[in-house]
Formats: structure tokens, sequence, C-alpha cells
């Protein structure tokens, strides 16, 4: 089965006072009908304007290049009408926070509807009934109630349940769940997490989460992407990345977490700080923080390479491929 | 749906007839006669109630019958006995009595309103329905030019009574009328109140049971209008006189009418002549200095076309006035003389004056500027002393100023009035002028004020203005020009010292 | 020790409030120009003025020429000279009430933020009234009481315009008092009003500049709106809002109104461009709006 | 939601008493003598005259009592005399209050339309070409002077073009409606004169046009600012990601946020249209509050004046009522506790 | 080893108007020593920043007592703090909102000399030294607060509560808002500061895996109440209270094994209305009838562990809890 989203060569360049600059550089990845895809890297690594590029959502003035080519077709070069129709109905998205993503003075009602009635042209009463059974599907307990209910009257989880609800409204076949849980806490990400899995097996839906939390990664995603400085550093199954990472800075990122059975040694950190907006350095973005770097790495920007099957690496000395 | 450019408003009305609009800036604080004094209620009254006695168009040197058919005066000035005539009625139909006329002027008197001076020492009586007789304590030449005022109208007394009126000693209590005579109008004229604000507009319509002739217009609405916008509206038509233009605004509106009359408004100056206040002021020669230093032909410019200098302070248009030319001429020789002669240097006094009033669209702050100006000339110096209307007042009713610009607005067209400017005098005393000051001018008011027979009355006024012209502390500057300008359609318009337009009598 | 001594990185410029600029916003830049053109307008009056302000010149109404760019009015005056000479008489008093309502708003704000409880409660509750006390009524009845003089109607308005900066100094001391930063220095043993004095103002300084800023033109408006109804400045001042009063006396001679209208209006929007710019460059809600 | 309104209608009350102290405390410490200011010229000079005059009015009471006085009559409806116009001042309220408030509601009405139409379109035209005219245009708005636009328009639409009717609330000559509620629009619609409407509805338009350019301009700028900041919140792009139409984004998701600080702004702008009436009433010859609080002020008519503050800080309270009413409206979060 | 910091039944309450007060956190206990980190965790809400802002003195309590170095901790009115609190920082969690974004680095962190009677130049000169010994350059003095990264502003604000000389530290959330490598970084800056100074310190987290990594003895709280204390390593192997057993098993982990991990059920309730009885009964696995009614109160254990469980017993060691079952896997 071919890929549901092939994203190739994405660039997206933000308007700042100084003038455009790249916020991601050039990446590729795909994802395939029903799988969990990962994408992974710290604050400011360009995570969140992958996933508004592909829904035509950057913030004002911003460019893109490459493509992004959705059921055959390529969301980048797409009309805005188009797009607008792809949205929320074929590809739909969950963000970070469900205490701002949800409109506080909307009833719970005209949000979950809203799209279904216009994309679908369901009346009134049709879209409720689709909605009440929606609200069950993601465990909302008395879900006639919950309609009639504004955000403000749920908890922190279950709006974000709610907020998955509104996003699989219309059946989407791609879900973008930008850290889905990062606002939660663990015992309510837990339950998310869970939901995510579930939907996933029951709906053929293809999910990708974007999260700086390994933990999460490692119990959802399928396959992973770490990005660094708006470009790829790694990308391959789960497991793969995270016990067999081929970059220095996947290895750095695994380093720094607590270790999984605690004890006394100390963490340990990744020298500096991820690069701003617009500073990301020549060559090998990571290089100043690597402790293996080369000199090459200065000058030669990598590209992500095969290590092993379906892992790529953008890492051309690959001081990790013996550790395997 | 908007008149945007009506000619004729009348039609909004109905009832046939023409409408006249009058545009005027409103001084209007009521209707009730007995407590009426402001220019707007003069205005209106005036055509609502009639009087004893009244003037005939812009002429207040000569009263003329109205209610009363006849007057005669007792030779001591004391008492002046009326015959009413018989057939005027009230709107109600009721007919006008002497007992309505004894009611009215009481009321007047014992309502202790605005007006109320106008019956200082005055006592009315009826020794027949048809007969009134006002008598005086003390001879009262004025007395005839004094009842025209529409503050002395004549109500309908049973109807008044009826709604809380009284002319009883106490009705300054005792009255509670006023709101119904701002209601309905209780007179006899030819107009009757049809509406009434104080803020936005008056409206009269024709009483049906006038006596007289009908007027002209069957309905006149007095808007509240400011000066400015009311040239626009009688430029455009939507009105048909507007009464508060100065004479530059007045100037190039060829396809109106003007109606140029003097206003009886006296500007002057007075240097306080009480050396406790100043001993630069009260200083004679002094006095003759500014007196001979102020360029009145400057101030008659800067007033306006229709002003004039005033040559006395009895206004040209009354009785006793002195002829234009006989008014002080500019001599800065003289006055340069008779300031060195006064042995001050370079003296410096305080001209007081309300900043925040106009008179005939004057600013007395233009007018100090212009003094202040010509008596530097002289080599005096004047320092501005500008304050609000009711500060100065009070310094200028005390006495306390050192030289003071004001303006005196006639009580009732008659020159004794003036008598108020000699010394010890209301107005003498505000300028520091105390009984004594002046003998033989002190001698000449009084005698005026007991003469009856108007051409020897008239005599005694020239001379006592001469003998102000002369010397003393106060001195006439100038009368500015009360305008009206009205759609060509109106005919006989007519400006009236007291009451502004005579409205009864428009063709 | 550990490592990260790395150098530090290029400044971020998303938090920076220096680094928006305003002034490279071309409004604002207009609007500099014009306070500080009128400002120097005030300044240099007598010498730029052709003629004295209360110079009667023989010819009235006289439409505008080479020798009167902006002709006479009514009494012969020039009405260059005198829109020139009331820059004088509308920019300081406008800085003046401004001055004074922010310095006075500004104390009572901060008092209340600071103290709070039944301080807090009393002083908000006395600025609640105030403010809804008709300002321009009183205004009025000031100036027809103590008389009308523009020095009376800026107190009247400084008496009913303080409570807008009464309240935003009190939400800024409040927000701030209850700040992370301000906590830490108290547990450093800063004592409340050494932190008032270190820690807050400069962080209420630039807003309630900004406020200031756009007051100034309305003060203006308000100061020539009483002239206008003759409770402020008095003739003969040259004061613009009594000319546009005389102007309208004659509409026919456009220029005695219409040149100290524009006066009002030029002086109004430079400050109103400035302050604008300055809010949006000041105000993080604004701010962040625009940084989308 | 009822009991938050007990409690603000509680302190509306309070903030009138509070409202009358302290028009009471000023107009007590002007130093201008009210008999001075109504009597005439030569009453004044006269003892008797000033004595009866300070009776009528109860100035010869100490001032406590005079305060409390006016209070217990204020609960029982009765403003006292006007010292200016002869009548009470209830009365004359009654007559010139609705006309200023009809004139504000129909300024309110406009600006609000227009200026928040205007401040939607340069929110989302940000920092291109129709967002920085309409900026021009809203500080221009709110930078000419009030009085000046007045005269000016008065002179152009109704002297020089003609286009619209000139001062007073009807043609002249024409006949108020009867009164019911004092709004002559109402009022010629309940008595079916619809010639009388038509003309009211006319002069409405001039002045209320005028005030509106401050409060346009005003609206304009608030809008465009409230609609940027609820512009960058998350739930405007989750309502963009469910692919709506922008119209509805902008309307459902964004208006609706963005009216709570509209209408706070609204509520500012309806006071300042009454401090604006004051101004524009004279050149319009609008027999308003405006006019007659410049007529107590100028006579020192302390029941005039004490009556316009009770009014307009009651309008303001009310006003400020409506408000919160509103936000309830909007705001399901406020209504909900 | 003598307590450096002991709170016994704390109670906090927020005033609220028009609504009773909340009872944010209730009867808690914390000690901590010289030269031990207490870590404190729990969910959102519970009541951990309330705690720790008590216990420095930024909020009054409302029962309980608080002492430091012995003596009574007063919370902090208008007048300034006694100078021997100063003795006990706070280091806040949001790195942006705890400097004055308008004043200079070095004045905020000289600030602490300064107020400790030092000269100003003097003041500025340590202060420069502070910076270097947290990992920064020291012309960071000369620079205002945004030009530094989330990681570089935590050193500074920590460098600023070194100022004080502290002897003990409350770290509230102090690298919740960083990336994961500079949590790392000021992770271990912490600790490596409190072993040398031999501080004593309380680190508040809701990250389990960092307060297992770093933190000597671990209190849990739940609803306003510290429902277990313990030395880590136990309390993590074997927790004694079922939330702090649910809690660790919420934790996923990063080993690439794709194992869900389980779920609470249930939201924190309203700790304006807390439930009857055991707080957490409502959402406990393994409640009995019984702990609806009572509420057990926080019992010592042997071996230096306190909980507050029925299942728990006074002076025993703790009983080991059930295996959780992933309930109802999703
Ligand atoms: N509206 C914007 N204008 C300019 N720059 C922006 C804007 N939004 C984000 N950026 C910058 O773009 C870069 C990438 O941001 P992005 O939000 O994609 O990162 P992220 O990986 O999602 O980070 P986080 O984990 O913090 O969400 C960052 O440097 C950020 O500062
Ligand atoms: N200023 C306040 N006024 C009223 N209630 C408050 C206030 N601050 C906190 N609360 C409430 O007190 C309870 C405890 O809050 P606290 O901030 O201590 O929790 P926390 O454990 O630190 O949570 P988090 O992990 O989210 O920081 C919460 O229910 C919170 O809503
Ligand atoms: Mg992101
Ligand atoms: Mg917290």
């Amino acid at each position: 089965m071919g890929a549901l989203l092939e994203v190739e060569d994405l660039t997206v360049w933000l308007a700042t006072r100084g003038g455009p600059r790249k916020a991601v550089d050039g990446l590729s990845f795909q994802v395939d009908a029903g799988e969990i895809f990962g994408i992974a890297g710290e604050s400011g690594s360009g995570k969140t304007m992958t996933a508004l590029a592909l829904l035509g959502l950057l913030p004002h003035a911003a460019k893109t290049a490459g493509r992004a080519v959705f059921e055959g077709r390529d969301l980048l070069a797409m009309p805005a009408r188009e797009l607008r129709a792809v949205r929320g109905r074929k590809i739909a998205m969950v963000s970070q926070d469900p205490s701002t993503s949800l409109h506080p003075m909307l009833s719970i009602e005209t949000q979950l509807t809203e799209h279904m009635r216009h994309h679908l042209g369901l009346g009134k009463s049709e879209a409720r009934g689709r909605a009440v059974e929606l609200l069950a599907t993601v465990r909302i307990p008395d879900p006639e109630q919950a309609l009639r209910a504004h955000p403000a009257q749920f908890s922190g989880g279950m709006r974000q349940r709610i907020a998955i609800a509104v996003a699989l409204a219309c059946e989407p076949r791609l879900l973008l769940a930008d850290e889905p849980t990062t606002a939660l806490d663990v015992t309510v990400q837990a339950g998310i997490l869970r939901l995510l899995h579930r939907l996933r097996r029951e709906r053929d839906l293809a999910v990708i989460v974007i999260t700086h939390d390994l933990g999460v990664m490692s119990a959802v995603a399928d396959r992973i992407c770490v990005m660094y400085g708006g470009r790829t550093a790694e990308v391959g199954p789960r497991e793969d990345v995270l016990t067999r990472p081929r970059h220095p800075y996947t290895r750095g990122l695994l380093d720094a977490l607590p270790h999984p059975e605690g004890g006394a040694a100390t963490l340990q950190p990744i020298p500096g700080s991820p690069p701003a907006l617009g500073a990301v350095p020549e060559g090998c973005p990571f290089h100043p923080r690597c402790g293996f770097a080369v000199p090459d790495c200065r000058a030669v920007r990598p590209e992500p390479v095969l290590v092993a099957s379906g892992h790529l690496a953008a890492c051309p000395p690959d001081p990790l491929g013996g550790a395997a | 749906a908007c008149g945007g450019g009506g000619a004729t408003p009348s039609s909004a009305s109905g009832q046939g007839g023409k409408t006249l609009v009058i545009d005027t800036a409103f001084q209007l604080k009521t209707t009730d006669p007995a407590r009426m004094f402001e220019p707007t209620g003069l205005l209106i009254d005036q055509s609502i109630y009639d009087t004893l006695l009244t003037f005939k168009g812009g002429d207040v040197t000569k009263p003329v019958p109205a209610l009363a058919e006849s007057y005669t005066a007792a030779p001591d000035a004391k008492s002046f006995t009326f015959k009413l005539r018989t057939d005027a009625k009230f709107s109600d139909g009721t007919p006008v009595t002497s007992a309505d006329v004894v009611f009215s002027l009481n009321r007047v008197k014992n309502v202790k309103g605005n007006p109320s001076f106008l019956m200082d020492g005055l006592t009315v009586t009826a020794p027949d329905p048809a007969t009134v007789v006002v008598a005086s304590e003390k001879p009262n030449t004025a007395v005839p030019f004094i009842l025209p005022n529409p503050a002395l109208g004549i109500v309908n007394s049973a109807v008044a009574k009826k709604n809380g009126a009284s002319d009883a000693e106490g009705a300054d209590k005792a009255d509670t009328a006023e709101s119904f005579f701002n209601a309905q109008s209780l007179g006899s004229g030819p107009y009757v109140l049809d509406s009434y604000s104080t803020t936005s507009q008056v409206v009269l319509t024709v009483n049906e049971k006038y006596w007289g002739p009908k007027p002209a217009y069957a309905k006149v609405v007095v808007r509240n209008t400011q000066a400015n916008v009311q040239r626009l509206n009688v430029l455009k038509g939507e009105s048909q006189i507007a009464v508060d233009l100065s004479p530059e605004q007045a100037k190039g509106l060829d396809q109106l009418q003007i109606v140029n009359g003097a206003s009886p408004n006296v500007f002057f100056v007075f240097t306080n002549n009480n050396p406790e206040i100043s001993k630069i002021s009260s200083n004679p020669k002094f006095q003759e200095a500014v007196r001979y230093g102020i360029d009145y032909q400057s101030l008659v410019d800067l007033a306006g076309e229709g002003a004039v200098q005033a040559p006395g302070v009895v206004p040209s248009v009354f009785l006793g006035a002195l002829p234009a030319g006989d008014g002080v001429k500019r001599d800065v020789a003289r006055a340069k003389a008779a300031l060195a002669e006064s042995g001050l240097q370079n003296p410096t006094v305080k001209l007081n004056y309300p900043s925040d009033v106009q008179v005939n669209g004057l600013n007395f702050g233009d007018l100090a500027a212009r003094v202040q100006a010509n008596l530097k000339e002289v080599g005096i110096n004047v320092e501005l002393a500008p304050a609000s209307v009711q500060t100065a007042l009070e310094s200028y009713r005390g006495g306390t100023e050192e030289m003071g610009l004001w303006q005196w607005g006639p009580d009732f067209p008659d020159p004794s009035n003036y008598l108020n400017f000699l010394p010890g005098q209301l107005v003498g005393l505000r300028a520091g002028w105390a009984e004594g000051a002046a003998p033989e001018l002190e001698e000449l008011g009084a005698k005026a004020g007991t003469t009856v027979e108007d051409s020897e009355r008239s005599g005694l006024y020239v001379d006592i203005q001469h003998k102000m012209n002369e010397a003393g502390p106060i001195m006439p500057l100038i009368q500015p020009a009360q305008i009206l300008v009205a759609a060509k359609s109106v005919s006989n318009l007519q400006s009236n010292a007291l009451w502004l337009v005579n409205v009864r009598e428009l063709g | 020790m550990t490592s990260d001594s790395t150098p530090l990185p290029a400044p971020r410029a998303r938090r920076d409030p220096a680094a928006r600029s305003p002034w490279r916003q071309p409004l604002a830049l207009v609007g500099a120009a014009f306070v500080v053109l009128w400002v120097l307008v005030a300044l240099l009056a007598p010498l730029l003025a052709p003629y004295g302000p209360l110079d009667q010149l023989a010819d009235k109404l006289l439409e505008p020429s080479a020798q009167h760019w902006f002709g006479t009015d009514e009494l012969g005056r020039d009405v260059l000279s005198r829109v020139i000479h009331g820059a004088r008489v509308s920019l300081p008093l406008a800085f003046l009430l401004v001055a004074f309502a922010a310095a006075l708003g500004s104390v009572v704000g901060a008092v209340a933020g600071f103290f709070g409880g039944w301080v807090d409660g009393a002083l908000m509750r006395l600025a609640d009234l105030v403010f809804a006390f008709p300002g321009i009524i009183l205004a009025m009845a000031v100036a027809a009481a103590l008389g009308p003089e523009l020095r009376n109607a800026v107190l009247a308005v400084v008496v009913v315009s303080w409570p807008s900066y009464a309240r935003l100094v009190r939400g800024l001391v409040l927000t701030a008092r209850n700040s992370e930063y301000v906590m830490a220095g108290r547990l450093l043993g800063s004592s409340s009003v050494r932190t008032m004095m270190v820690d807050l103002r400069p962080n209420i300084a630039g807003p309630v500049l900004v406020m200031a800023a756009l007051d100034v033109g309305n003060a203006v408006l308000l100061l020539s709106g009483l002239s206008f109804l003759g409770l402020g400045a008095q003739p003969p001042t040259a004061e613009w809002g009594a000319m546009v009063a005389a102007g309208a006396a004659n509409f026919d001679r456009w220029w005695v109104g219409l040149f100290p209208g524009l006066s009002i209006l030029t002086v109004v929007l430079a400050f109103n461009f400035v302050g604008d710019t300055l809010r949006d460059a000041l105000d993080p809600r604004t701010a962040r709006a625009i940084r989308g | 939601m009822t009991r938050f309104l007990a409690r603000r209608l509680a302190a509306a009350v309070l903030l009138c008493v509070g409202i009358t102290l302290i028009a009471f405390v000023l107009t007590q410490l002007v130093p201008g003598d009210p008999a001075a200011a109504n009597l005439g010229q030569r009453a004044i000079g006269d003892p008797e005259a000033v004595a009866a005059f300070r009776a009528k009015y109860g100035l010869d009471q100490p001032l406590p009592v005079q305060y409390l006085t006016y209070i217990g009559n204020v609960l029982q409806g009765n403003l006292g005399m006007s010292q200016q116009s002869h009548r009470p001042v209830a009365q004359d309220l009654a007559e010139y209050v609705p006309a200023t408030i009809e004139l504000a509601i129909f300024a309110i009405v406009l600006s609000l339309l227009v200026g928040v139409a205007l401040g939607v379109v340069a929110a989302v035209n940000r920092d291109r070409w129709p967002d920085q005219v309409l900026r021009v245009v809203s500080l221009g708005g709110v930078s000419m002077p009030t009085f000046w636009v007045a005269l000016v328009a008065f002179y152009l639409l109704f002297f020089k073009f003609g286009l619209l009717p000139g001062g007073g609330r009807l043609d002249p000559g024409m006949t108020p409606p009867p009164y019911a509620t004092g709004f002559y629009t109402v009022d010629a619609a309940l008595a079916g004169q619809w010639d009388v409407l038509a003309s009211a509805a006319g002069h409405l338009v001039l002045p209320s046009l005028v005030l509106a350019v401050y409060t346009v301009g005003m609206l304009m700028r608030f809008t465009r600012a409230s609609v940027l900041e609820i512009l960058g919140n998350d739930y405007v792009r989750a309502a963009r990601a469910k692919g709506l139409p922008e119209r509805v984004v902008i309307m459902r998701h964004v208006l609706r946020p963005a009216m709570v600080a509209i209408i706070t702004v609204a509520g500012v702008a309806f006071g300042s249209l009454l401090s604006g009436a004051v101004l524009v009433e004279n050149i319009f010859s609008w027999p308003g509050l405006g006019q007659y609080a410049y007529r107590s002020a100028v006579n020192l008519d302390l029941p005039g004046i004490m009556g316009v503050s009770i009014v307009v800080a009651a309008v303001y309270i009310l006003i400020n009522l409506l408000v919160d009413l509103l936000y309830g409206v909007i705001d399901p979060r406020i209504r909900l506790t | 080893m003598s307590a450096l910091l002991e709170a016994t039944g704390v109670a906090v309450e927020y005033h609220r108007r028009g609504a009773p007060a909340l009872r944010a956190v209730d009867r808690a206990d914390l000690t901590v020593a010289r030269g031990e980190i207490l870590g404190l965790v729990g969910e959102s809400g519970c009541g951990k920043s309330t705690l720790g802002r008590a216990v420095v003195g930024l909020l009054p309590t409302a029962a309980g007592e608080i002492r430091f170095d012995g003596r009574p901790v007063v919370p902090l009115g208008l007048r300034r703090r006694a100078p021997g609190m100063r003795g006990l920082q706070m280091v806040f969690q949001d790195p942006y909102a705890s400097l004055n974004p308008r004043r200079l680095v070095g004045d905020q962190v000289g600030d602490g000399y300064l107020l400790g009677g030092a000269a100003r130049a003097e003041a500025l000169r340590r202060a420069g030294e502070l910076l270097e010994r947290v990992g920064l350059p020291a012309d960071a003095a000369r620079r205002y607060p945004h030009e530094f990264s989330g990681g570089q502003r935590q050193r500074i604000a920590i460098a600023r509560t070194l100022a004080a000389e502290p002897s003990c530290i409350v770290a509230d959330e102090p690298i919740s808002a960083l990336d994961a490598s500079a949590q790392a970084s000021v992770a271990n800056l912490l600790v490596e500061l409190v072993r040398e100074l031999d501080m004593g310190m309380v680190f508040i987290s809701h990250d389990l895996s960092v307060v297992r990594q770093i933190a000597d003895r671990t209190a849990v709280m739940y609803l306003g109440r510290v429902v277990e204390v313990g030395p880590t390593r136990q309390v993590w192997s074997a927790p004694a209270h079922p939330y702090t057993q649910a809690l660790i098993s919420a934790v996923p982990r990063a080993d690439g094994a794709g194992v869900l991990p389980v779920e609470l059920p249930g939201d924190v309730p309203d700790p304006a209305r807390p439930p009857g009885g055991c707080r957490f009964h409502p959402r406990c696995p393994v409640a009995r009838p019984e702990c609806s009614r009572d509420d057990p109160p926080l019992v010592a254990l042997r071996d230096g562990r306190s909980a507050a469980c029925v299942l728990q017993t006074a002076g025993e060691a703790a009983r080991p809890l059930a295996e959780p079952r992933p309930v109802a896997a999703e």
C-alpha cells in the first residue's frame, strides 16, 4: 500500500523583522495509511510549522516550498478553496493545549457539528446524532448533556478528548496531533495515548504525533522522525531509533532523559542550546553541540541516508554505526 | 421628507396662515410676566400680553395707548390716571378690567421676581372698572415709559388666581402660578402660547379672540439658535428673522433686508473716583487724560457698522439723548497735557471687565484691548484684568474696581433710568462717585427726576450729560448696533430697544 | 562544573521590547515630525509670527494673500500669527494637564495596588465615582464659577481625568506585585518600598507614558472645546478653539476658522500617531497579536 | 447571574449616591453665588429679593441639611427647582434627556456598524494597504475636533448642498409628537405620525454623523486590536483547521470573543457621546442635555448641575450594567458562574 | 540529621470573592535536612506550588507550623523579610516571568548581595562571579533577560537566589518549561549546588522520572495532602500508596518497546469540594468500602517512610500493593 502522505523537501520561511527565515529546511518523510508517525525534536526545531504547512495554516506572510502529496495531490500547491475542503474533512488537527484550542464561548455542539454540516452537508439533527456517537467514542460520559455544555465545564483531559472528537467528526484519513498530551498530567496522558492508539486501530486512521517527549513516542509511534534545526536528523522505526539511534543528536536526547532504572547517575545534558530561528549553522546544524563532530560537519550539509532497513540518518560520519 | 431647502415652512403647521420663524440665541427663563426679565422673554411676552401703554415700532421716546385709551399725569409727577378701553378681551373671551390691571401690576411687585423693581414705589388702584391710577411715592416721570414693559403685561386675574397666582403681600412665597404661565398664556395680546421650552423653541399661535386687527402671521416660532447658525438659516429660508447677527455677519446679505437699530446698550468706562481705592484713578486730571485719550472712533469701528459713539450716557434712541456731534472727541495733546498736570509719572491702572459675555456680538475683551492701546499712546499703562461676569460683578458692585469697562442696558426707556449714573446713585457709587462729589450735577438730577413736561425734561438731561462729559469718572463709549436680518417677505419690521422685534406689527 | 558555557546565542528578538522600534513606522515618523514642529512653533512663536497675535491691523477679513498667508480676522488680526501664538496656549496647558493627571493618577493607583485591602477598595471606589462624573460638565461648572479661564478648565479636567491613570497603574502594580520576579526580590529581603521603586517603576513608566501621549491629544481637544463654548480662553487670547468659534460666525470667510481647526487636528493627530505606535510597541497584548 | 446583577445594582445605587455627594461638594466649593447669577441687575441690589431667592431654593440652610434634603427629595423623584428655567429639574430632564439619548443611540449604532466593520477589515488585512489607510482614518476620526467637524458638516451638508435638514429636532413649525418616551422617532411612530417620524429621523442624521466621527475612530481602533488579539488564539487556528469558510471563522469564532472588548469600548464611547453632545447640540440647536448642562453651568444653577450629574452618572451606570449583561450573553463562562 | 526546614500540619486557603474558601493544602507535613533533596510530586492542581510558597512565607498559612533553621517562618507582609530568613529561597517555574524584563541581569543578581549589605560595586563584582559559577559568561551581567534562552534564564534565576547565600531552596518546577537537554543541565546544576553548598532543597515537579533521578526522598501529594513520603528508591520500587503506584505506572518509558502506559481513570476532583473519606477513594483501584468513610492520616511506617492509606499500618514496613492491571485497554 502506498503512502498516504508524502512530504518532499518541505521548506518553510517565516516572516520576521529581519526578513524571511527558514523554520523548516528541506524536510522529507512519508506517512502510510493507518500508521502513527512521530515527529520529535527540541523546542523550535520546526515541528509545529511542519504540521501547519501541511494544512496551509502558517502564520501571516510565511512561504513554503517543496511538495506534500496527499492522496495524489500536492497540498502546498493547492488553491486555498480546495485546501479548505481538505482541512477538517481529510486532514484534521489536534493541538497542544485543549484549554485554548476549543472556543471558550461556543457550545460543544456547535464546535462539534459546524464542520460536519459544512463538509458533509448534514442537517442539524443528523449532525447532532453523530456528535453524540463521537463523544461516546472518545469516552465522554453523558454525551447528550455534554453537547449543551461549554469547554470550561470540562477538565483538561476531557477537553482534549473533545478536541479529538472534533477532529474525527468528518472521518479524516490523517490526524495531525501537535503535542496532544504536553499540557496534561501523566495520568491523563496515558488515557489520551490509549485513545489515539485505539482510534488508529478501529478507524484505519493515520496519525502524525508531534512531541518532544521520547517516552510518549515510544508508547505510540510506529515510526519516528527526529528533527533538529528544521531538518531531519533521523527517521526510522520506533525501536530502531530509540534503542539504536544513528544520529548523535538522538543519542544525546536519550541520554538527557532520566535513566529508566533510576540510580544515582547524573543526567547527561547536550551542551549548548538549540539554534534560534535563522541562526542555524552551516553544514550539519548540530555540529556545534556534537561531541563527534569532524571538520566536514562544519561545511557539508548532510542528507539523510539509509543506515538500516527503513532507517535513515543524516550523519555521514556515522559515529554510532558500530554501536548497534 | 426633510425640509432641506423649503423656503416656506408654513406648510408644516396647516390651519392656513403664514408661519414666522425667528431665530435667536435664547435668553429665556420663563414667560410669566411677573418673573420674566430676559430679552427673549420680553420678545415673547410682548406678543402675548397687552400693557397699559406701549411703543410703536422702534420709537421708544413716545409711549402710545394700548389697553389704556388715554392717560393723564398729575403735575407733581406723583400720580397717573389711565382710562381703559372697553373692547379688550383676554384669550378666553372675558373682558379686561381695571381689576386685572391692579392684580397684574401688584403681582409683579409682590412676587419679588426680577422685574419687581419696575414697580418700586408705585401703587396701583382702580377707582372704577375702566380706570386705573398709578401713584408714586416720589415724583416719577418715568411711569409712562415703564408701563410698556412686557413684564407689566396684564394677565387674566380670574384664571391666574385659580391657578395659584397671588398679588398680595407675600406673593413671593404664595404665588405658584409660574409653571401654569409657562404652559398657557393668560393675556389679551394677538398671540397665545402654544408650546414652550427654554432650550428649543417657543411657539405662538394667533389669539382668535384678539380685540385688535388680526396679525399677519398665524403662527410664530421662536427658535433657540446660535448666531452663526442663524445666519445660515435665514439665508436658506429656514427662518425669516435672525436676531443676533453682528454687523460683520450681516454684511453682504443682499437678498435679505437688514434693519439697523442702534442698541440702547451703552458701554462705558469709569475710573474710580474714590481715593481710597486708587490715588491714580481718582485724580481729576487723570480722568481728563483718559477721557481725551480714548479714541472713540476706533471703538466704533471695532463694533462694526451701525454702531455709534455714545455721546452721553443716555442712548440715542431715548428722550433727552445728546445729539451725535456732542460726544467727546479724542484729543491726544490735551490728554497728555492733563496727564502731565496730574503729577502722575507713567501711571499704571488695572482695567476690570467681564470677559465671558457678549453684548450685541461685542466682546468686552476686544474693547478693553483697544482702550488699552489708546491709552498707551497718551502714556497711561492699562493692565487688563478680565474675570468671569460672576466674579467681576462682585467687585463692580462693591465699587472696588480701579477702572472698569461695563455696559448699561436700560431697565426702561426713559432717561430717568440714567440718573443712576450720578454721584451717590447706583452706578455712580460703583465708580466711587460719592454723594456730594458734584453738587451741581446732583441738583440737576433731582430736578430732572421731578419734571413732567417732556421738552423741559429733555433739556435737563442734555445739561446733565454735557456736565458729565466735562468732568467726572464716567466716560460713555459706544452704543453697538442692534441688527435684525430678515427675509424680504417680512414687512414693517423694526427693531425695538426693549423687545427686539415688533412681532405684533409685522405685515 | 556544568558544561553550558558555550557562547550566548544571538539575542532573541521575540521578547525584546526595544527591538520593535516604533520609529520605523511612517505614521509615527510623520507624527513625531509634527509634534516637534508644533513644539518648535510654540517655543519660537514671537520669532515666527509675522505680526503680534493681538495687533489689529487696518484691514478686516482679508483673504489669504502673500501679505497675510492665512488672511485676517474680523478685527483685522493676522490669522497666521494667531495660529502660531495659539500653540503657546494649547500645548503647554495640555502637557501640564496630562502631567498632573498622570502624576496624581499614578500615585493613587500605585498606593491602591500596593497596599491592597481596604485602601485599594476605597481609592478605587473613589476613582469609579470620579470616572462616572461627567467631566465636561464639571469643567463647565468650574469655568462658570471660577471664571472662564483655561487655567481653571485645566484644573477641572485634572480633577476628573486622573482615574484612568489610577486604574492603569493599579492594574500594572497588581500584576507586577504578584509576578515572580517581585516575589523573588522580596524573598531576597527587598522592602516593599524598594520593590516598588526598583522593580515596578520601570515597568509602569512605559504604559503610563503611552497613555499620556495619547492623552495630550485628548487634552488639546477638550481645552479647545471648552474655549469654543466660551468657557476656556477668552478673547482676545489667540486660542484655537476660540478662533474656530470666531470663524464660525462667518462661514464665507472660511480662512478664519479653517486654519485654527486644522491646527487642532494636526496637533492631536500627531500625538495620536505617536501614542498609537508607542502603544503597539509597548502593549504586550497588541504586540502579541501582531506577532500572530 | 441574578446574584451578580443584584450586586451590580446595589453598587450602582451607591455610586449614584456618591455622585450626588461629589456633585454637591463640588458645587459648594465653587465660589460663585447662584443668587448673583440668576437675579437681574436690579434685584441683586435688593437684599430682600436676594433673601427671597435664597429661601426659595433652600440656600439659607446649613450645607448638610441642604444635602440631606436634596437626597430625600431625589428619592421621591424630586430633583428640585431649576433656578435657570424656573421649572422642576425632573421635568426639564424628562424633556432634554431623551433628546440627547436618542441622538447618542443613533450615533452609537452607526459607530458600531461602521467602526466594527472597518476594524475587522483592518485586522484581517493587517499591515497591508487597507489596514494602513484605515489606521489613518481611525486616528483621524479620534483627532477631529468635534465642534469643528460639526460646523463644517453643517455648512456643507445642510447649507451648501442641502442634503440634510438643519438644526432642531423637527422641521420648524412642526408640532412634536405626543410625549410617551421623549424619543421623537418612537413617539411619532407610536402616534402614527409618519411625516413627523420622517422629519425627526432626518434631523437626527447630521448631528449623529458628526458625533459618530470620534466614536467610529475609537471603535475601529479597538476592534482592530481585539480582533488581532483573538486571531492569534489557538481556537481560531483550530476553526480554520476545520476547513470552515473564512467568513464563518471571522463572524462566529473571532467576532464573538472580540465583542467582549468592543462592547466595553462601546460603553465608554457612549459616555463620550454624551460629552460630545455638549459641544454639538449648541451648533445643531438640539434641545438636549448638553445645552441644558451648559446653561445650568453658566448660570450656576446648582439643582440643574446636580440633576445633570445624576442623570449622566445614571446613564453611565446603566450602560455599564448593560455591558455586563451583554458579557453574559456573549460569554457563557460569565453566565455560568 | 536535624531538619533544616520543617512544616507540620500546614493548611493554606485561597479566599475568593463570592465563593467559599478553597483549601488548596490541607494538613501537609514536610521535612528537609541539610544536603538533602526532597522531591515533591503530584498531579496538576494538587497544591504543590501552594505548599512551596507557603513554606517560604509567600503565602499565609491557615493552620500548622513552619520552621526554618529552628525559627518560625513568618508570612511576608509589607515589611522587609527578617534577615535570618534570607537563607530560605525559591526558584520559580517560568524563567520568563521570574526575571524582571527591564532590569539588567547583573543588577538583579547583585540585589542579593546589595540587600545583604554589600556595596554596589562589590555586589556587581560578585554577581559576575556567580553568573560564571552557574555557567554563564561574565558579560551576561550587562545584558537583559530577553537575550537569553530559557535554560540560561533559569540559571540566572538560580544565581540570584545564590546571592542570598541560602541554606535551603524551594524549587517550583524549575525545569518543566525547558527542553530536554536544558532540563538535564539545570537539574544537574541544582543537584551539584545542593551537594557542594550543603543546602536543603525541595524540588517540586510533576515529572516523576526526574525526581526519581535526583531526589533523596520523595513526597507525593494528592488533592492538598501529602499521601506518601519516603526515600526515593523505596517509594519508586515499592509504593505504599495506590496513588503513588498509579502515578509511577502512568509514566511512559522511552525504551522503544511500544508499551502503552497505564491510565488512572477519572480526574483530580475539585479541591473546593474534596470527596469525603480518603480523598483518593473515588479513583482508587483497590478502594475498600471504609475508604469512603475514613480519612486515613499520614502515618510513619518503618525505614523512614510514611503513607496515608488504610492498607498500611503505622510502624510496620510498607505493605506491597497488587500490580496495577491495565484497566480497560483502549
Ligand atoms: N509567527 C512566527 N513568526 C516568526 N517566527 C516564528 C513564529 N512562530 C514560530 N516561530 C519560530 O519558528 C521556529 C519553529 O517553530 P515551531 O513552532 O515549529 O517549533 P516547535 O518544534 O513546534 O517547537 P515547540 O516544541 O516549542 O512547539 C521557532 O524558532 C519559533 O521561534
Ligand atoms: N491565587 C489562587 N487563587 C485561588 N485558587 C488558587 C490560586 N492559586 C492556586 N489555586 C488553586 O489551588 C489549587 C492548588 O494549586 P497549585 O498551584 O498549588 O497546584 P500545583 O500542584 O502547583 O499545580 P501545577 O502542577 O499545575 O502547578 C488548585 O486547585 C488551584 O486552582
Ligand atoms: Mg510546537
Ligand atoms: Mg504549580
